[in-house]
């Protein structure tokens, strides 16, 4: 029970490396080998929930060397947290991609395609549980390959192009991850998060600087993977380019995870009392209120169904690292919250929208006329998401943006309810007109109810129940984000 | 300050590679020149960490009952992954690359940029 | 390109690359090299031939199938190498088999074993990212 | 456009070789057994053999210390290969097509 952590890792490896093989027998379809694995991953998760649960957080060292010698696995609510959101939103969109993904990439990629996504998930579950930096940067980079692959495959050349892009933005953000741990293992003399943040007062006042600017680099080396406001310029065309399924996955879990290595980072290795010294926090909400506004505007200028969900992405990151800089334990817990929140909603809204590709080809807003007669579930779908990105009450987008403005408060920055509210209203802006158009326009055609194929509607339907489900149950939800928050503040 | 830089050169020189390789990939608009300077930035990192590791007069870590005193055995293990990292970063890159100029005809990323505006 | 010089050389000098390559990768543990060095050694050699000869030539001393297979084999080897620690009653990836005589080969445990995984999975990456790179550029 | 762009990246990195410069001033004094040799890198030298029984202290930590490490190594390896193979074999025979 306790090898489970590097187990799920290794599993999702074991089937990575056998998918090309297996992919040439003709009868085997490889996406029930993903569906399969998915959900093996999803119950070890959900076991090692249980047992974390139980027995309380552990550390598990491979190769049973102890923390400073050799690898710490960290298993705590965070890692929990993460373990469970990747391996159901990973397992929701391989049942949408085993019927959802041919039309975009072609029959023959489906066993390529697979064999990338078990490294992501490898490298998403890694991310999740991994406590040492070195460790950290080697799955890194084995998301961010991936993850740029997932875009790279569709042939399209649009598609090459914005891969590349990422690629290259992405080699910037772990050439200065790579710099900053060797600033930081050259003054603590430790690569285990734990043994630096131990280190890490001495080593401050010793050397500031090396410690500055690690975590300068740190922040923008995460930052461009994680698409924080100035840096999210890769994001867009990525986001909007890529097959349906492959969107979900980078909006809904490759962005976050990050997001939540970055936090580990600043909270748990540099410890909140640095932030006495430089304002880093400051900086963060400024750019989160940048990013918010920025991508609601721009997200209302997209003509383009996709483009206009990945630009929305961008500003539901600046809430997310809005909560988070806050500092406070409702702040935190609500970004973290808004970050579940997001990736069940987004991935179910880009899913959707592959869907509406699927069956009537529309990619375009303004083509959504009526579509709601044709496609009701899909649709009561895409509703649902909209009013949890503007946060209607019964949504889990309300519950994050309540727990945020209770922080905000809690942290004396009032001002900052009045930018979330700006914030809603410009979402408000550009998913109620789509909504209305959808249910109320003017169909273009047919009136025919003809919804995509089961397999489809299943993962769309389930993602939109759980987004429900927090909205009007958020309680153990929260427990679990309020345990991060704690574990991160002092 | 400048005794601190000459004690430390080899730091220096790390990190004024890394600035080079990083300017190399944020002002060219060549594709290749970009994955040049990936690589260079990767090499000035590299350096950077091997350095770290160097105790003067320090040997090769390979036991041996004659030798004194060894070098940081951790950071050159640590580097040897880092340097596979950049291997498959740049042979992902240059494939993409290899494909960009098969759709484009050109491997500029301005006049990429602009075919693209031609076309919307 | 055919050049009569080059192809002599080559086939004379490609046998000792390989062998110095999986004497790299085989006295890791003791000597300096390991897998990563051994296998672009090991690797460099069918790369000399692709190039000498003809990518095509290559392909068939190398063929597109064994190389899919050597690669995830390689993979294959390094986790159930770990997995048969946790059989053994250890944590993943512990050494499990005795230390030996440090110093000769049969020593370090399952060092040599995951060396030489390691070694197999550089050597066929290498050689199939270059030949892929290589072939697409022909037809380009 | 162009040259605005290459005056704001030259800018943004003259602030960033300052600064790293600055770091390199301060920085423990390079060759010395500063920070970073302490009791894990002695630990290494000092018990690998006994440990691990391999004399390379390097590849007792790339295969047995952290080879956690090296198994993320290995699959970075696989990813790149699967990458490449699937970029290239997405985008064969189809030249100079355009976004439909």
């Amino acid at each position: 029970m306790t090898h489970l952590p590097v187990l799920i890792i290794v599993f999702y490896l074991v089937l990575a490396f056998l998918t090309p093989l297996l992919g040439r027998i003709k009868r085997l379809n490889t996406g029930w080998l993903a569906i399969g694995g998915t959900l093996a991953g999803l119950i070890m998760a959900a076991v090692l929930a249980w047992h974390v649960a139980q027995n309380g957080p552990y550390s598990y060292f491979p190769g049973q060397w102890q923390a400073p010698i050799g690898i710490e696995v960290r298993v705590d609510a965070l890692t929990v947290l993460m373990t469970l959101l990747n391996n159901g939103v990973g397992l929701m969109v391989m049942l949408f991609a085993l019927r959802g993904v041919k039309n975009e990439i072609g029959e023959g990629l489906t066993v390529w395609y697979n064999t990338i996504f078990f490294l992501l998930m490898a490298a998403l579950n890694g991310l999740a549980m991994s406590f040492d930096l070195f460790n950290v940067f080697v799955f890194t980079e084995i998301g961010t390959i991936t993850a740029c692959a997932l875009v790279a495959i569709k042939p399209k050349r649009m598609c090459i192009r914005a891969a590349l892009h990422y690629l290259i933005l992405s080699t910037v953000g772990s050439g200065m991850i790579l710099l900053a741990i060797s600033l930081i293992y050259m003054v603590t003399g430790h690569l285990n998060m734990g043994f630096i943040s131990g280190e890490i007062a001495g080593a401050f006042a010793l050397y500031p600087l090396n410690i500055y600017v690690a975590m300068g680099l740190f922040i923008v080396g995460f930052g461009i993977k994680a698409a924080l406001f100035p840096l999210h310029i890769w994001l867009p065309d990525a986001h909007s380019s890529a097959p349906a399924p492959s969107s979900a996955l980078l909006s809904g879990l490759v962005v976050k995870i990050y997001i939540v290595v970055l936090g580990r980072l600043l909270f748990q290795m540099f410890g909140v009392g640095i932030f006495e010294n430089i304002p880093v926090p400051d900086v963060l909400i400024f750019l989160a209120i940048l990013g918010m506004l920025f991508g609601s505007i721009s997200a209302m200028n997209q003509l383009e169904f996709k483009r206009m969900l990945a630009y929305s992405s961008v500003a539901q990151i600046g809430y997310i690292f809005l909560g988070l800089s806050l500092t406070t334990h409702e702040a935190m817990a609500g970004g973290l919250f808004h970050m579940v929140s997001h990736a069940l909603t987004k991935s179910m809204l880009f899913l959707a929208a592959g869907a509406i590709y699927y069956k009537t080809g529309i990619k375009k807003t303004d083509e959504l006329n009526g579509i709601g007669y044709q496609l009701p579930l899909v649709t009561a779908a895409v509703t649902v998401g909209a009013i949890s990105m503007i946060g209607i009450p019964g949504t889990s987008g309300f519950v994050s943006k309540w727990m945020l403005a209770f922080g905000a408060f809690d942290a004396q920055r009032p001002l900052l309810v009045g930018v979330l509210l700006i914030s809603s209203l410009l979402n408000a802006t550009y998913y109620f007109p789509l909504i209305s158009r959808a249910w109320f326009g003017h169909p273009r055609s047919s009136l025919r109810w003809d919804e995509p194929p089961r397999l489809m509607l299943l993962p769309i339907i389930v993602l939109m129940i759980g987004n429900l489900w927090f909205g009007i149950f958020p309680q153990t939800l929260r427990i679990l984000v309020v345990q991060v928050a704690s574990m991160w503040l002092p | 300050m400048v005794n601190q830089l000459m004690t430390n050169l080899h730091y220096l020189v790390a990190m004024i590679l890394f600035i080079i390789g990083f300017h190399t990939m944020l002002t060219h608009s060549n594709l290749i020149k970009k994955v040049i300077g990936m690589n260079i930035m990767e090499t000035g990192i590299f350096l950077l960490f091997i350095s770290i590791g160097y105790v003067r007069g320090g040997s090769a870590p390979i036991i041996n009952d004659s030798i004194a005193s060894y070098v940081n055995p951790l950071p050159s293990a640590l580097i040897l992954t880092g340097i596979v990292v950049g291997v498959s970063l740049t042979a992902f890159s240059l494939s993409m690359i290899l494909k960009i100029y098969h759709y484009y005809g050109t491997v500029d990323s301005d006049e990429i940029m602009k075919i693209k505006d031609a076309e919307e | 390109m055919r050049d009569v010089v080059l192809q002599t050389i080559a086939k004379l000098i490609i046998p000792f690359i390989q062998l110095y390559g999986l004497y790299i990768i085989v006295h890791g543990h003791i000597t300096p090299g390991g897998g990563f060095a051994g296998g672009s050694i090991l690797a460099s050699s069918f790369i000399l031939y692709a190039l000498a000869y003809d990518v095509g030539d290559g392909f068939r001393r190398m063929p597109r199938l064994a190389a899919k297979w050597l690669e995830s084999m390689g993979g294959l080897m390094f986790v159930a190498i770990g997995l048969f620690a946790l059989v053994q009653g250890g944590n993943y990836l512990t050494n499990f088999l005795g230390i030996g005589n440090p110093g000769t080969i049969l020593s370090g445990g399952s060092i040599p074993l995951l060396t030489i995984a390691v070694g197999i999975k550089v050597a066929s990456t290498i050689i199939t990212l270059f030949y892929h790179l290589l072939e697409e550029k022909r037809h380009g | 456009m162009k040259g605005f762009r290459n005056i704001l990246a030259t800018l943004l990195l003259t602030v960033m070789a300052v600064l790293l410069i600055l770091t390199v001033s301060e920085m423990p004094a390079f060759g010395e057994p500063g920070p970073a040799y302490n009791q894990v890198a002695r630990h290494y030298l000092e018990r690998s053999v006994q440990e691990t029984g391999a004399v390379n202290v390097i590849s007792a930590i790339i295969s047995d210390y952290r080879a956690y490490d090296t198994l993320g190594e290995a699959t970075v390896l696989f990813t790149g290969i699967a990458a490449v193979l699937a970029a290239l074999s997405a985008h064969r025979q189809k030249r100079g097509g355009g976004d439909a």
